[in-house]
């Protein structure tokens, strides 16, 4: 036993940035490591620290981009700990375990398409922004449900984004894999895309098939519910041939083909 | 005042009374997550892996856990890569923690118990041996074991012919009477109990209206579960005074930890309160202590069982 | 779009799903403290008072309760001032509801439980009765009759000969398999079954460590127990479809009352929620309609066992 | 069922004060209703209103004071619901249901001595002014462990208290119960005085004992855990001679010589 025993990357941080994104919450914390260490796709294990035990754990959520010292994550206000999440005011202290996982691969070269549905906007801002500046060309698909949710897609700031929404409401009508076969045929004959993908498992399923069917491959970050983020409790199985493999410390990004789609 | 921590569960001799409880707290892969050398300080007095089997066990469909108020439920189905990887890959490894390694087996059937303990015999890195005789979904028609005397002192009786290590048996508290179950297993030989595995529990999605887990139903573990486990430990360590239990369910900070020990406990274990904060055993060790020097309690054994008095 | 919250039990027909748990809402009390005139406005749509037994009983010693991670433990002991009392005291008044009456009743005995139910059968004030074969400290032992497939169902046996009301059993979640204990309920002749009674459990006086409760150990209620309710009402209504059964375990907004229908229940009973706002049940079935609302559920018979198709 | 029926006598009262009077914490709260009607020796049930889990049920506290549309309360935070409750910032909102129980009888007529331990000094502020408005002579016994409980005796303005702490560091060293004697015994002849008085369970026994003993009626308010407050969970259980009563309803303030002491 060790008096103070608390692991390197686990932070109490200040909240000092709340706002409303449209249907969901913009949190911004001071957490100078994580933001100096986080790649595009990691995530972190949040809640709000001291001794309530409602919620009782952290959850996972991506991080959505850093500024200097801060680290801002976009929060969807399902349920009990995502509900808690999005009331943390400024002042309030957050737990933070992170940079967590394997991020995206930014090792390819040839053109980017990045296809998020709903929340999957969040984690992608940083990854279009490293793509950039890599030189490599960016293109964004962001679907959502409808409007007030796609107001996250302005904070997309540099980079240009297509909007799609199930109910028309904001940019085109319909579902964000609609538009990825139009983006891939467009190169038809020259350097084929490689594919980055977060949001609901039906979508990465339809972008997998894809990107199966045109030979891209897919970068995919899928969600699984989570207890410890550090690979303990084997509780975020995600199937792949021949068994499960734990999105907190396999992923959450996998090469779509090594998992097992239904 | 001075306080010392120093417990004892049967030769294993514990720096402090706050252990992981088993497939809640992986140091190998927390190793390499967490930028502390876990190795060189570690904040359990001794090491429980995750429960192996005798064959590899892919454990059931995700979902694998949701939680609920004040509590977390689980159905991992003790997946895991079989007693032999255990064996080849991460005993050696184990073998370098400063503290007493227990090994958590299980079977399929009764005969697989003896065989897992069988396994154990030879390596001197296993300090002692704890028979999880109450996870679900193993065996016929998915009972545990553990929940049926007759059952539990067969597994027992097994395990023990098979092993001359210090014999541990993990109990559900999914039984009518609890202490009926410790007896079987304590006729069988076991040397010390582990109580309370998790509690039986289901919930459903909140939008689809169907069972959240895989596998339908799964086990309840956390702070919810603490007055279960508070019980179970009193009333077995009642009836079996001088039987060493290791306490867990819902052990968050240091007050739990006083009031298991206090109940009959010789240790206790930490297990959903890692999810909380993966070192949380540290904090809960030096709480304990401070506790302790409050109530002029000058040593574990001073302290476990007191509530019986 | 229109939803219909009404329900039945048996013949017994009730306005919307949200009755109380026996025991946590003593209507004739409150009704004097809560300036609102509950015999005109009701927020329960049957009401089932305290458990009442042969014998006035004082109930346990304090403390009686405390308050765990999301739960309530209580050992109230079944304090009641006996059945004579309660017929002729509190019965016509409670006549007075503008909802059906439940008598709870549980006996010290076998025999009890069928000279309790056979003083309702006379009663039309008694719309039905609920035998509660699971609290703990009755009997020899301490133990509940509804702890024993066959004590239960000679208890409800005997029950069943003494009325022809309609016969609700409430079973104890502290068993190995509950499913076992309603069969023999099922078998001996209930029309209904409640589930579930409290958890045991116990707690320790964080200052003196010794068991908080007078009775030591308790019954614990609430948030904490959904968990293994929901598990209850699921397995039982999948193995005895028809079964009309009252869901209850920490029912504390329309959501959790939502989830026990679709888990298969065709009410919900409301207890330790009660404590956080007496009339709570109110603001649960209107929840409730604008869940089943949103989701395009038009009546309680299309939702309930949701969950299992 | 009924769309909106919440008993009339449950508030959602938002915080107005909150500061700190030694080892307690005092906090103020708008509730007019209650102040109106509350008197000395009821309680509330008390927990902060929302969804949180933990803690689950209200906590009984005394009314300390009302003012105007304020009522106030002292907490000692020595568990999960009084420190929750100790914590209670300005412009929370807290859930309210009161006045609850059967305070003091304040028909008697002659002097009054009461006697407080801890924070039992709480809710006999109310009643010494009552007491004193009435036209009744008023002694106050105040006793602490130590100095920084008794800082809640500058809460009894007009009123002239005698402090008495364990450890001496305020007031006279002693128990409250030590001066109950000698206040008796120098009224010998003239009109007994009535007893009043609130704090732990052995410092009641002793005042029952000795009021038994000069034949002196005295009001005792007793604690016991509550769950309901109204009757309903008969968890409050006080031991009269032949069984139980319920303090939340019968009580919390007894007659002394109705209850059954050890
Ligand atoms: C790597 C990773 C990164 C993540 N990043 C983010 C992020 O940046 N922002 C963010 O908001 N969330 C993120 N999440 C999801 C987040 O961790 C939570 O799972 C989510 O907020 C729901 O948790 P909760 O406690 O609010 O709901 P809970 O009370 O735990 O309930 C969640 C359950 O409700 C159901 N549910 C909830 N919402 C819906 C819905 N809309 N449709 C259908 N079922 C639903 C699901 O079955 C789920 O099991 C991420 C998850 C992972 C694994
Ligand atoms: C009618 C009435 C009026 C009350 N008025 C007030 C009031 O005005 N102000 C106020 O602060 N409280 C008041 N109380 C007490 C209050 O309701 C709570 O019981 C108290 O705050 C403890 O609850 P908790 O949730 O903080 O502790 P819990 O977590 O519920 O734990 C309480 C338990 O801890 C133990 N405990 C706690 N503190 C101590 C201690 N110092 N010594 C020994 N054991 C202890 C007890 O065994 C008790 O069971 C009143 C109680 C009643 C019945
Ligand atoms: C995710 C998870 C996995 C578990 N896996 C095992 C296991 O493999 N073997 C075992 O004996 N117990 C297992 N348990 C049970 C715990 O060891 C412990 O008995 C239980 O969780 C109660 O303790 P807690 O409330 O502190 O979590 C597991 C519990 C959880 C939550
Ligand atoms: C204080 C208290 C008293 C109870 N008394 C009874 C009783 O007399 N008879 C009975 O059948 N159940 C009794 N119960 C159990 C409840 O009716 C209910 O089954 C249980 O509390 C679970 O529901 P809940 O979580 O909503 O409280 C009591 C529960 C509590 C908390
Ligand atoms: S979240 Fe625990 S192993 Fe992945
Ligand atoms: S507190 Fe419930 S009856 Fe008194």
């Amino acid at each position: 036993m060790d008096a103070g025993l608390i692991p390197a990357n686990l932070y109490e941080c200040p909240v000092v940035e709340s706002r409303q994104v449209g249907a969901y919450r913009q949190v911004s914390f001071v957490a100078p490591e994580i933001a100096a260490l986080a790649q595009p796709g990691q995530f972190m294990m949040v809640r709000l620290a001291g001794k309530s035990l409602d919620p009782l754990l952290p959850r996972p959520m991506g991080v959505h981009d850093v500024d200097s010292d801060l680290v801002k994550m976009i929060i969807d206000p399902v349920g009990k700990g995502s509900v808690a999440l999005a009331g943390a005011a400024v002042g309030d202290r957050l737990s933070v375990l992170g940079p967590l996982g394997c991020g995206f691969d930014l090792e390819g070269a040839g053109p980017a398409v990045l296809v998020a549905g709903g929340m999957g906007a969040a984690p992608l801002t940083m990854l279009a922004r490293a793509l950039a500046a890599r030189g490599r060309e960016v293109a964004c698909i962001l679907g959502f449900k409808t409007r007030s949710q796609a107001m996250v897609s302005e904070l997309y700031r540099d980079v240009h984004v297509e909007v799609v929404t199930e109910d028309g409401s904001a940019g085109r009508c319909g579902l964000a894999c609609d538009l990825l076969p139009g983006l891939v045929e467009k190169r038809r004959g020259r350097e084929l895309p490689e594919i980055f993908a977060c949001g609901p498992a039906e979508m990465l399923a339809e972008v997998a098939r894809m990107a199966r069917k045109h030979g891209a491959r897919a970068q995919v970050s899928v969600a699984a519910h989570m207890a410890c983020g550090i690979g303990s409790c084997q509780g975020c199985a995600v199937s792949r041939s021949g068994g499960y493999v734990k999105a907190c410390t396999d992923g959450p990004v996998f090469d779509a083909e090594d998992l097992q789609w239904r | 005042m001075e306080v010392s921590l120093k417990t004892r569960l049967g030769p294993i001799e514990l720096s402090h009374p706050v252990i992981n409880a088993s497939g809640t707290f992986d140091v190998l892969s927390a190793d390499l997550v967490l930028e502390e050398d876990l190795f060189d300080r570690f904040p359990f007095s001794a090491y429980v892996p995750k429960t192996v089997t005798l064959k590899p066990r892919r454990g059931n469909p995700p979902p694998r856990l949701y939680e609920t108020a004040a509590g977390l439920l689980n159905s991992i189905g003790l997946a895991n890569a079989g007693i032999d990887a255990f064996i080849r890959e991460d005993l050696p490894r184990l073998a370098q923690l400063p503290v007493p390694v227990i090994a958590s087996v299980a079977g399929e059937s009764t005969d697989e118990y003896g065989a897992c303990a069988g396994l154990m015999e030879g390596r001197p890195e296993v300090a002692a041996v704890e028979l999880n005789v109450s996870c679900p979904n193993l065996e016929l028609g998915g009972r545990a074991l553990g929940l049926d005397p007759e059952r539990t002192h067969r597994t027992v009786a097994l395990a023990r012919e098979a092993t001359s290590k210090f014999l541990i048996v993990k109990l559900t508290p999914n039984v009518t009477d609890i202490v009926e179950i410790a007896s079987a297993a304590v006729d069988a030989g076991a040397d010390a109990l582990s109580l309370i595995n998790t509690v039986h529990g289901m919930a459903l999605d909140r939008y689809h209206l169907k069972p959240v887990l895989g596998h339908l139903s799964g086990g309840l573990s956390g702070p919810a579960i603490k007055p279960v486990a508070l019980r179970a430990v009193f009333l077995v360590s009642r009836a079996f005074a001088s039987l060493p239990i290791i306490g867990m369910g819902g052990v968050t900070d240091g007050q739990d930890a006083l009031e298991f020990l206090a109940a009959g406990a010789a240790a206790v274990a930490v297990g959903t309160a890692s999810f909380r904060d993966p070192l949380a055993a540290a904090g809960i060790a030096n709480e304990l202590r401070k506790l302790m020097q409050e109530r002029g309690i000058g040593s574990v054994a001073e302290l476990s069982g007191l509530a019986q008095r």
